[in-house]
């Protein structure tokens, strides 16, 4: 049996392995280093690595992710994390206005190979500041490769890949899977283009990533205790989308539920709807759904927090309604 | 320390609200192994000084901007610690019922603008309350905390130059605890001595001993004046230290155990009293006296906190903008 | 007949009404002072209200919208300008973390009323820095209201509404629309909470907003000529999106395209598309299509910017394609 | 202007330098007006100076991050002028193949990192690619050009104390012109000694006056000189003047004509011409013959602009990520 482990000990196995695999590269960030990073995710590479591969920075947002770009220019392959996606507002003009732009902008003359990891969403009552999601953001823009490890091996496995693209890629950790336990085989590897079918299911489709797969997963078996069976597709990359993974789903069970935590307005979720009716509206028993998080700053109350997210009960009540709904005349 | 000239009212004020802050910060951590506070914690002992020394030569009707490690600020500012305490227990009687938690104490009584979890995030406000009053004609000071890691932060220098350039009323308090979360100063500065970098936008500069609520009270004192008399923006450094780790989530491995306890000698609670017992303005009675005052502070404050309803879920999206008025 | 006024006149006439009628109103950003406005749309105004009130900055797009926020909370009505879409990155963290959150954040104790203006969109050949088009992620921020003003009456007449608002609003300005004029019937005054209909039809309906809608209107005179009759929705409120009118004219015309300049993946038009997937399935006789710009970073050659930005030979193609298609099994 | 101490070959590569660049920004506003050329255009005159005599001080290997006015250090890296030209043509021949336009000029080759229309985005890059040089033990400079507008943004804050903190090899060259666009630098900084703000985050700083090519090359030789000595970044300010309005859309009615006609009286190109001839080591013949190679230049790069081919749109898509490989 292959031996369990937490997602961060994956993702900081997975830090290791590339540092110890590639000299070019080193991790950059707020606390990464003699903190031990604001998730513990780094904890012990400084000791191993050295200041100098894996390097603190001072608090600026902007200035450490363009040294990042700078460095991968220069040869480099940083790893820049930013400690939660709220933060990331903060240097999003040097990743769109310059990383996602560049290689166009230069007509392929220099490319920025960085990875930007950080952590996202909401769950451990750190309010609106600290809580947010916006994926869907990243996902919008040209130029950028956009990953969402739900599991324990993608948390080991997507960064290598990520590396060894020519170009940035942004990487999403959810704060409540770090301390999610799963199998990991070793060396497994993974392919960073395409969705996974994490359930496989006829009654509907019910598309997630990220932080939401567990919740989704866990409402699964409730349904298939109510004769229901869900077909689960994990995204796992968020640009580009895996359209034949969801439409071949689609084309199986006709009907779909789309689970993001993401506000709903301009979420991920709209993109997906937006393709599946593009793309297999004839196949369609019923509009698809979307389930997200409620369109407020996430508050800090707990049980304000948990209204606001999108979890197993509404989930399985959002699936079970979807699969009573009338199908359209044959 | 230096021998205190103030009235023993004054001192024993003083030693009040670095006790209540000391207690209320304790009692905080306690809740929040219990389960009962959540999300970030960020506490303030250790550091009682500044707040006590700084906060009260505010006016009533000054602003004060602060960081997500403001309990004290609050307190200072005149917040009764039961909203507080509800607002981290998450209930509908706190005060931003249950929205906002630890990180985001607001007050519009007092003008406390929070409480933001953006490190720098509050200065630029600062700055546009201090344009405000200045358009309006008023004469306020607006106070903005911050720490040693917000002058790190692009912010910081945008917010400075813009306060400089215009002659803005506004109080900038570094609270220099030498970490901004496991990051020593000299590992995030190439300029250690922030009222140089400060003094670079042409803004007069204060400094105080952070650990010694006279020097801070009298540094903060000189700084409002100036700001008050119409000659713009002031920079106060407070050295100080935090005792507790950053956060609950912390396990403090950045810093030697003999630092902190050197830090601890020079604690601002006990440096004080020390020298007002040595000064016979203080005795351990009025000690003892005020322990209770603050324990009764505290329970009845955590008895509130406890007997409060929490927000109902249906007012989740309230809130977010005005209620929709008729047509405009 | 009413006069014809240029859109960046209508804007102008709009802010010199707004500060004549309030005297909290000011205006602040770059070079809107001597400069006269990057887009000479503040032109005169600072010799008519003086420097305190049209207010130039330095570049501190961060700082400077952090201070309207600040200036709004201390009882002022700011209007803050940033030159360009592009350049509102660098201030995404006082919108989103602090403008958009604080009501809600504070229990409803403190609000922010501020407009914040800027130039979006492509067009004039800037390249991919000054180009882009990024009203989707601001509609997607809770706590914001978001503009489009696509008509030279819209421009003169939604600002002060917004500025009636006691919450943060965002108006967007495609750059290209300043030298367009139209007809302005003397202080006509605007409602910013729904879309309009800027032209009936019963064959489809096209739905758009800001830069688009003039080559939409192109488009629909072409297809008149072919017998189509396309109606077309001017969204002019981005945020809260206005679903009644959306839904009422799907009901109408069962076929809809939607027109948006920016990146298809993740834009505006998806969360429509979903909307009305979720809100007027069974009224569709064909998929929601979408007409976007090309998810590429705006090049600067002419023919090049041409082709990545949805045209009016473009949207009669994706319209005649649209009607073409066989409706649903009765 | 002092005695010319440079050799005759020297003085004169300096002056073809100058004056090419002259003539290419005027060929292109004349080209802007007849519609060739497009989009925004940012020019150099007046500047010259600056640009000829830092960026001749680098070597191939060094890099080089400027600003959307970067024709001239384009130019001077050796990008030859004709895909410069086609470029700005919007020429699959233009150096980068008409996507990046005038304010987006790159080349590899010369590692000529641009070419940035986000005031002061090139500073954190100028930053990691000199990180990157020290990672990797090169002794290689990068030179970082912007103007005294960027200077306020947080950018610049923050890509100076990296820099100074991490004492990596970066060569900071501020062209202060005096002005953001239509804001001056009074009314855009509080503190306008701009080597002040520099200096304090205790980075060393030099000075020279921008009209002077000879006092440019010096301070850029003793700044780069430091720099590849090891001994961290340095700042130079580089005080200047543009002659021409920000850009083509630039009305220019906030500097006083005569404030401008004062600064051309020191032009750079014709006070070091007159120095020159003073000292007996330029004469009129040699000005006519950089002319006719400068009009060589210029009407070779023009044609060949404009008989090059556009570039495909069927290859719009290329180049937004690296074309897909096998699998990873
Ligand atoms: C923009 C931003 N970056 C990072 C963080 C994470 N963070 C929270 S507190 C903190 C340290 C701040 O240090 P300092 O300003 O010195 O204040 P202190 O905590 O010492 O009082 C950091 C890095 C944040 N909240 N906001
Ligand atoms: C972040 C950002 N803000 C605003 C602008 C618009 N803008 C372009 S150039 C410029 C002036 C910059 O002045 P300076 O840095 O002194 O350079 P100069 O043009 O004088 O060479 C401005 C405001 C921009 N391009 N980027
Ligand atoms: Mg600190
Ligand atoms: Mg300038």
């Amino acid at each position: 049996m292959s031996p369990r482990v937490t997602y961060r000990d994956a993702m900081r196995e997975a830090l290791r392995e590339a540092l110890q695999r590639d000299p070019r590269v080193f991790l950059m960030g707020e606390d990464v280093g003699m903190y031990g990073g604001s998730y513990a995710v780094s904890k012990g590479l400084l000791a191993e690595f050295g200041p100098e591969r894996i390097r603190d920075t001072p608090l600026s947002e902007l200035g450490f992710v363009g040294a990042g770009i700078g460095a991968a220019l220069g040869g480099m392959r940083p790893i820049v994390e930013i400690m939660t996606v709220n933060f990331s507002l903060l240097a999003l003009d040097q990743l769109v206005n310059t990383a996602a732009s560049l290689r166009h902008m230069s007509g392929g003359q220099f490319h920025v190979p960085l990875v930007v990891r950080m952590a996202t969403g909401a769950g451990r009552q750190l309010a609106a500041q600290h809580s947010h999601s916006l994926e869907g953001w990243y996902a919008h823009v040209p130029g950028l490769r956009v990953l969402a490890p739900a599991t324990v091996e993608d948390a080991r496995d997507m960064l290598w890949p990520a590396l060894q693209e020519e170009d940035p890629v942004i990487i999403f950790e959810h704060a409540l899977l770090y301390n999610v336990e799963g199998p990991l085989e070793p060396g497994a590897g993974a392919d960073i283009r395409h969705a996974r079918i994490r359930r496989p299911g006829r009654d509907l489709t019910v598309v997630t990533f990220g932080g939401m797969l567990n919740p989704v997963l866990g409402a699964t078996e409730e349904l298939a205790r109510a004769g229901i069976e869900a077909e689960v597709i994990d995204l796992r990359v968020l640009r580009p989308l895996d359209d034949a993974t969801i439409c071949a789903s689609v084309r199986r069970t006709h009907r779909v539920l789309i689970v993001d935590e993401e506000w709903r307005s301009g979420s991920l979720a709209a993109e997906i709807s937006a393709r599946i009716m593009e793309q297999a509206f004839f196949e369609l028993d019923a509009p698809v759904q979307r389930l997200c998080g409620a369109e407020v700053p996430v508050p800090y109350a707990r049980h304000l927090e948990e209204a606001a997210l999108p979890r197993t009960p509404a989930i399985v009540e959002a699936a079970r309604r979807l699969v009573g709904v009338a199908g359209a005349a044959p | 320390m230096n021998p205190v000239t103030y009235p023993r009212e004054q001192c024993l004020e003083l030693v009040w609200q670095m006790l209540r802050i000391r207690r209320f910060e304790e009692a905080c951590a306690q809740l929040y192994g219990e389960g009962k506070i959540r999300g970030f914690l960020h506490l303030y002992i250790g550091e009682e000084a500044v707040a006590v020394g700084a906060l009260p030569v505010l006016q009533p009707d000054d602003a004060v901007v602060a960081t997500y490690r403001e309990h004290a600020h609050a307190l200072l500012r005149g917040m009764p610690a039961r909203t507080i305490m509800a607002e981290m227990f998450g209930k509908s009687t706190g005060c931003c019922r249950g929205r906002g938690g630890s990180m985001h104490l607001f007050d519009a009584a007092t003008r406390f603008y929070g409480g933001n979890a953006i490190v720098g995030g509050g200065l630029p406000m600062a700055v546009g309350l201090a344009l405000a009053d200045r358009m309006q004609g008023r004469t306020r000071v607006t106070a903005c905390f911050f720490g040693d890691g917000a002058v790190a932060e692009g912010v910081f220098h945008e917010s400075m130059n813009l306060a400089a350039l215009w002659k803005l009323p506004v109080m900038f308090c570094c609270e220099n605890n030498l970490y901004a979360m496991g990051t020593a100063l000299a590992r995030s500065e190439s300029q250690t001595d922030l009222c140089i970098k400060a003094a670079s936008y042409g803004m007069p500069t204060h400094r105080a001993d952070g650990m010694d609520v006279v020097a801070v009270r009298e540094a903060a004192l000189a700084a409002a004046d100036e700001v008050r008399a119409g000659r713009g923006p002031q920079f106060v450094e407070f050295r100080t230290y935090r005792y507790r780790a950053h956060s609950m989530y912390d396990p403090d491995l950045y810093r030697d155990k003999a630092e902190i306890e050197e830090w601890k000698k020079r604690g601002p609670l006990h440096s004080f009293t020390d020298q007002l017992k040595r000064q016979g303005l203080f005795s351990e009675a009025d000690f003892e006296g005020l322990e209770s005052r603050a324990e009764a502070e505290l329970k009845e404050a955590i008895a509130f906190a406890e007997g409060s309803a929490p927000e109902p879920v249906a007012d989740l999206y309230k809130d977010v903008r005005a209620a929709e008025v008729s047509a405009s």
